[in-house]
């Protein structure tokens, strides 16, 4: 018998931190398969945002640092300038890219910097205990609304891959899930395209991961993969904004 | 009077439900009482824990470094915990979680409480957190029943207060293991 | 023709790989791990085909599959 | 609680470990009276919310923790230009940068000289308790609107996190002259609030203004002594160091030691009468804080000019000390002192 | 005879600071036009950005107070909701909104804030001297872009207008110009849509007028005039994109 | 000039008067070296591409005024907590909020004790012509990479917008220790740049290693003494106040008052020894500054204990005071205490 | 049938409303004003029509136009 | 040695680029000097000013209170920074758009210079600033002929080096009307 599956090589083999059935473990583990195949590992340089996936410099085994909450698009944007030749990529939840650091994101995209972007978007804001994130559904409640989120008050949830597919420094915007494996095969094809689109130099990067934060949702692993599909997907519909499929 | 205790377990053990209970069953009693519970991301999978404080004087600092009984619902608690408990302080053991041979501390007193089998025998396994703090309070006596009982209403979020009747009977459970060793 | 392995520590018992196995092999029993939570394991391994959906779906990296 | 109970229907914050409870309990408690809740995308755009509200008169709260306060810095020092109250929680955690969730004094600095550009101050607040929290959030609001200028209030990790008894009791409600807010020019004349003043010399007279505002700010002095009859060495802590010392110096007490407490509850405007009157009588002064040396050299500027000593033990953020590891400090400098 | 055209009674009858040919002065009067024409001259509370139009409370008869530099949208959210009977404006220049401010800008409109937005895009930083702004032309000379804005290093021009339409808690977005008669009296008709559209309680209105800034882009105000028209109006498309026309 | 000169090769600002001259100065000059010019969209995405590309090991650098340093504060914090150089020039303005352009030296506080959260400090140089800022800004970029920590170039609108003859003249290369940079873990374990410490005390441990650096830097002190000889009241001034000052003390000279003059260079470690030794044989000092007082803080921190005199003049900022003006405030002072 | 009136102290010589004029009948002189900006005129007020589009295009508000 | 001298007017009458060419000039001849331009928002239509100071020793301040010369260019800035001229100070007046009458200060020097006139005879309306300049140069001597002409290499943006002669012209006609009154 032949091993078929293993642990990627770029990925650090110790216990993630995170909660049971918490998707953030399930992209770390593409995003290491993708700089496995690409071959990228000793090239990357990765910027962690401030959230549960603020220990990015503990899981991979690459140069990776931290940068402030929401400056992770800036900071990306310093190290490609310094060295173009490197793999930059920066790994962000939705309260750090879509709410305080929106300037950031969009003019880092604005400007085509050829950086690669994973966005963990799981409706909330789980390090800091479960508030509401710009994503949150309507009707959602969080700490932050707890009687659920009002549009009319709180806005509706932003849909960052459509914002980000509207400007035209940016060559590939995508959104995928890892809630079932036919969305997850899906969301590794994404993520490949988004790293061409840095490692053949044609420019930035994006795409979007509809996760489960079951924790937070106050749900069963298994409901909260439900809801990525029946609340999350109907809302962010799944696909590629900009850029063709490989 | 002097009391404090160190609860410690992974999130979703209900260990920060046994502090704020505790806290109010002190305040039922008129006692100075204190409860700080450790956030963040050492709670995520992790150990999550609260410390309670009850005095009759005004107290000073809400953490403590080396307690006087450490509550453990996880074996990586007690890892962590156990060693800070004072010379001839209290430890309460989650047996369900953690094997007997586990349990190798000196100079302090030990208490096994089977929770889960108890929890299952007054009907919900979740009640486990609920057998550990009766046995506990019984145990050191740190407050009368009755308050820790009456302290269930502000301590639980209105929409659990049907859960009511089964958490004293969990207590209740926990406070005659303690009493009648079984 | 399959086989899997699971690194026993590392599981959470979330049950995602019990929900993804399409011959419905895995399950969550009430066998915990040194952190306490309940771990995943395979009732019959000869039927496992070895298609790694369960180990895709893994959150940890807790299964290695064998073809 | 107290916020509320004086009058704020304002919050507007983001998310920030240790002080998610406000926030949190601000969004439950404030549509109950009427108020108005708003979690921002920053905490840049939650001062510029409180700006804007308080511009027109109403009482407006934020919160945030280190590193959340230091981007508020520009803010607070736009609030004080155009003389615009409002009140500001920090909840210091460990810093620099992302550091820690743990306990700390390392803002004293940032709050109490200015984090922002310019020359501006704020009254800042330091409790020690919860119940004090709830009396000096009723009295910052007054503060604010007194001085027309923003109100800082220091707490830390431990006070944000940790719950205790609280007993609540009414907020007297205060006048404050309002010919100045924004409310739309209806029967009157137009009204401006601005902070730029470009003509020849008019910034000098407009600082000179704020000067002597900070100035009157001295009648707000607040500060709590124990233990200070026969004292011969007097600590000086605030915030929950503070409330450690104390039992650290009960200890001593015990011991026989005479050594008194000193602790500033406005740490601007700073004691530095009541403490140099101290020193007539008292010659050694010992600071005791979590961080490398801050509050020590308003001890110093305080007492710092006669034959007094000031000692200090500064424990760094990321741990805090117990009441013992205080005794011991406090005790090995009263016998190199007193002996 | 009788007066057909005179100064709006809510601009104060005091000289504009502009350069000559700036447009900010022709779109200063178009709002005092709007205020006078609703009558809301002594609800509105004015909230001043930071720019070349830093001076709004000098000229506009009503409360107006200055917003730090970027914050116009999130200092009016604070005013509005404190305020909501009042009629809440910004005005603010394209280096305030779209460079600083793009993250209170967005996030106000997502949440539909009930407030007016008269956004001038002068393709420049005016005030502080003639620097490269978000809108700058792709080869346009600015004094932080010696050698001409290139798009692959800075990035295109934004388009709030089509960012902002967007996002689904927006009511009003259009884009205006006044560099000529006919631009100009659509322009009027845009504004009054987006004061409708708070009058109305109906929600957030959002106006872009491209103007021209003579003394920084080098030239007189007649070529100006021409520029808008030339390079301007093609890349930045005229046009309601968001509500109807009244 | 004299940072590319020394080998800057990175520039991340945002347009602010008075300090324009230097992004629009990069634009045009960084490329033609092969450099890079990046107009940030806020001051806060410019500090924090600073951070990116230090954090590669390159020079950079970034600049701004008083409104734009405020919000580089947590960036500043951050690069001290993760131990990047760069270097961060501030063109001081009138202040608070949007206040004036006109020169000032309201954000003293800010630079030397931290305008962001937690404990840290900066190197802080404030130089008072344009030929000491060209040959500062060189020694800044050394400094930063020899103790991995930001450097502040504390300027004013003065020298903002002044022009005065340079004589330009080479950088002598330096090489520091780099292996820390991350550049990709190619033949060589993995790097990593945090200032996140949760474990029991590592935080702690860390602040320690931080406050013996800042110890260290006490090494880097500078200060220009002038008329020094026999002088009986010591005045104390930095930056461009200086400059105008020793006009003033020339002025006193020729009526025969024996007045000298102390600049500080380095702002912060601020020359305290040097300050204290002069105060063995002088007893009267005075600081003159462009805000309502705070390098007289330090003055007195300095030569406060003893029995000597510490006199102030603060102009707030808006307005420059002529030579003519400083020269009657430190004539009125010296007949008051020298006569 | 129309007239038009100008602020002399107000006009800052931009001539937009010379291009705007559909009767071009407007045009920037040598006089100045006293912040020595040459001012705009009108050069046969008899050909007016009072469409105010020259008042409409003028920056400053320096046109007030009858009919 | 010792001369300041403000010049004023209003955007775009080339005031600062005046203010450059008098620094080269005293740099050519290797005297200390300062430059310092008044930025920003004054000087949209505004006045725009700089102060140009030239002295054999070290220059403390680089802005003036009180002036020795003041070179005002329109009416506007006149009126602003005359008054502020040291007793027996330099007024220079650009006669072309400030009428004589309007000129009334008492204790100082007044030098009326018909600019556009002058210019155009030159051949260019733009030279204005150029003839003011040299008028200044001669009545104070501060610096020579000589200097201020090869200080315009320096001081000119390459782009405009072709316009070299005819500023020259500028300012020798300016020069001669001081020497010849007329
Ligand atoms: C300036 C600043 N503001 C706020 C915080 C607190 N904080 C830490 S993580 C976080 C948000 C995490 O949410 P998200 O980005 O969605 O990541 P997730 O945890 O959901 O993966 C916040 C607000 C901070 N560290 N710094
Ligand atoms: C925090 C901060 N950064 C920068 C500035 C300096 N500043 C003043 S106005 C301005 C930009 C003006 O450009 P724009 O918004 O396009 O307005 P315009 O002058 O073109 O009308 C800038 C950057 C400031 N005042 N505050
Ligand atoms: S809180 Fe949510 S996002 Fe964070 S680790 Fe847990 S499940 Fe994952
Ligand atoms: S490899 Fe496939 S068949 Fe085997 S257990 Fe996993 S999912 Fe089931
Ligand atoms: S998916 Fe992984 S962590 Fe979850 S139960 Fe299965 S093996 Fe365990
Ligand atoms: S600089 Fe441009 S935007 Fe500013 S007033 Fe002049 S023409 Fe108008
Ligand atoms: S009113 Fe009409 S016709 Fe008369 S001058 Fe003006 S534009 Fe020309
Ligand atoms: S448009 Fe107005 S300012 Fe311009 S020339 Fe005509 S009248 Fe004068
Ligand atoms: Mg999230
Ligand atoms: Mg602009």
């Amino acid at each position: 018998m032949k091993q078929v599956f293993d642990r990627p090589q770029s990925l650090v083999d110790v216990p993630f931190h995170f909660c049971p059935g918490c998707h953030h473990g399930i992209v770390h583990r593409l995003v290491g398969e993708c700089i496995d195949k690409y071959g990228v590992r000793e090239e990357a340089i990765g910027v962690a945002s401030v959230g549960c996936s603020v220990f990015l410099y503990d899981y991979f085994d690459a140069d990776v640092f931290e940068a402030p909450h929401g400056r992770g698009a800036a900071v990306a944007t310093g190290v490609k300038r310094a060295r173009p030749e490197n793999f930059v990529f920066t790994y962000q939840g939705d309260g750090d890219l879509a709410a305080i650091g929106t300037a950031e994101i969009i003019h880092a995209a604005n400007r085509g910097e050829p950086i690669t972007v994973i966005f963990v978007n799981n409706m909330v804001f789980g390090m800091t205990g479960g508030q509401m994130a710009p994503t949150t559904m309507p009707g959602q409640e969080t700490t932050t609304t707890p009687f659920g989120r009002d549009p009319k008050t709180n806005g509706f949830p932003m849909k960052m891959a459509e914002l980000l597919a509207g400007l035209e420094g940016t060559t590939f915007v995508a959104r995928a899930a890892v809630n079932n494996i036919k969305n997850l095969m899906r969301a590794k094809k994404m993520l490949q395209r988004a790293f061409e689109a840095q490692i053949n130099d044609q420019g930035f990067g994006f795409v979007e991961f509809l996760s489960a934060c079951p924790t937070n949702w106050k749900m069963t692993p298994k409901q909260a993969n439900e809801r990525v599909n029946n609340e999350m997907i109907p809302y962010f519909p799944l696909g590629i904004f900009k850029g063709e499929a490989n | 009077m002097y009391f404090d205790s160190l609860i410690a377990g992974f999130g979703g053990q209900g260990v920060l439900l046994m502090g704020n209970i505790l806290v109010y069953a002190a305040m039922e009693e008129k006692k100075h009482v204190t409860f700080m519970p450790v956030y963040g991301v050492e709670m995520r999978g992790g150990t999550a824990n609260c410390t309670v404080v009850i005095s009759d004087r005004e107290i000073g600092s809400p953490i403590i470094q080396s307690p006087v009984s450490v509550i453990a619902m996880n074996l990586p608690s007690m890892e962590k915990f156990a060693p800070r408990i004072k010379k001839g302080g209290l430890l309460v053991v989650n047996a369900s979680l953690i094997p007997e041979e586990e349990v190798r501390f000196k100079g302090i007193e030990c208490l096994h409480i089977p929770s889960r089998e108890l929890a299952l025998e007054v009907g919900d396994e979740r009640l486990a957190n609920m057998v550990v703090l009766g046995a506990t309070v019984q145990k050191s006596g740190v407050v009368g029943m009755k308050a820790l009982k009456r302290a269930l209403v502000p301590a639980l979020d209105p929409r659990y207060h049907k859960m009511i009747e089964k958490n004293i009977r969990g207590m209740e459970r926990g406070a005659e293991f303690v009493k009648h060793g079984s | 023709m399959g086989m899997i392995e699971f690194r026993f520590e590392r599981c959470k018992g979330c049950g995602l790989c019990v929900l993804a196995c399409p011959k419905e092999l895995l399950s969550v029993g009430s066998v915990t791990n040194r952190a306490g939570y309940p771990v995943a394991q395979i009732d019959s391994m000869e039927e496992c085909t070895g298609c790694a959906i369960c180990a895709e779906m893994c959150p940890d990296v807790v299964i290695t599959v064998f073809k | 609680m107290g916020a509320i109970e004086a009058g704020c229907r304002f919050y507007f914050g983001y998310p920030i470990t240790p002080q998610n409870d406000i926030p949190e309990y601000m969004s439950r408690h404030l549509p109950e009276v009427g108020g108005t809740f708003i979690q921002a995308e920053s905490e840049i755009a939650s001062i510029n919310m409180l700006l804007g509200a308080a511009a027109t008169g109403a009482r407006a709260m934020t919160s945030s923790s280190s590193p959340g306060i230091s981007l508020k810095q520009e803010g607070i020092s736009y609030l004080c230009g155009s003389q615009i109250p409002g009140v500001i929680v920090n909840m210091c955690r460990s810093g620099p940068g992302l550091g820690g969730i743990s306990p700390s004094q390392g803002d004293y600095f940032q709050a109490t000289r200015g984090g922002g550009h310019g020359d501006y101050r704020t009254i800042v607040l330091a409790p020690h308790s919860v119940q004090e929290a709830y009396g000096l959030s009723m009295k910052a609001f007054d503060l604010a609107d007194k001085y027309r200028n923003p109100v800082v209030i220091l707490g830390d990790a431990l006070l944000g996190q940790m719950k205790e008894p609280l007993k609540k009791y009414k907020y007297r409600k205060k006048e404050f002259k309002k010919d100045w807010i924004m409310t739309g020019a209806k029967g009157r004349e137009k009204r401006r609030l601005k902070s730029l003043y470009l003509a020849d010399g008019e910034l000098t007279d407009h600082n000179w203004m704020l000067y002597k505002k900070y100035q009157r700010m001295k009648r707000e002095i607040m500060f709590e002594t124990q233990f200070m009859e026969d004292a011969r060495l007097v600590t000086v802590a605030f915030g929950s160091v503070a409330r450690i010392l104390k039992s650290a110096v009960e200890m001593a007490r015990e011991k026989g030691m005479k050594v008194g407490l000193f602790r500033p509850i406005t740490i601007y405007p700073f004691p530095y009468e009541a403490l140099d009157k101290i020193s007539q009588s008292v010659h050694n002064f010992m600071a005791l804080e979590l961080n490398t040396g801050q509050m020590i050299e308003d001890v110093k500027l305080a007492v710092g000019h006669k034959k007094n000593q000031v000692d200090f033990y500064g424990r760094p953020p990321g741990s805090i000390p117990s009441p013992d590891e205080l005794f011991q400090e406090v005790k090995s400098v009263y016998m190199k002192r007193i002996g």
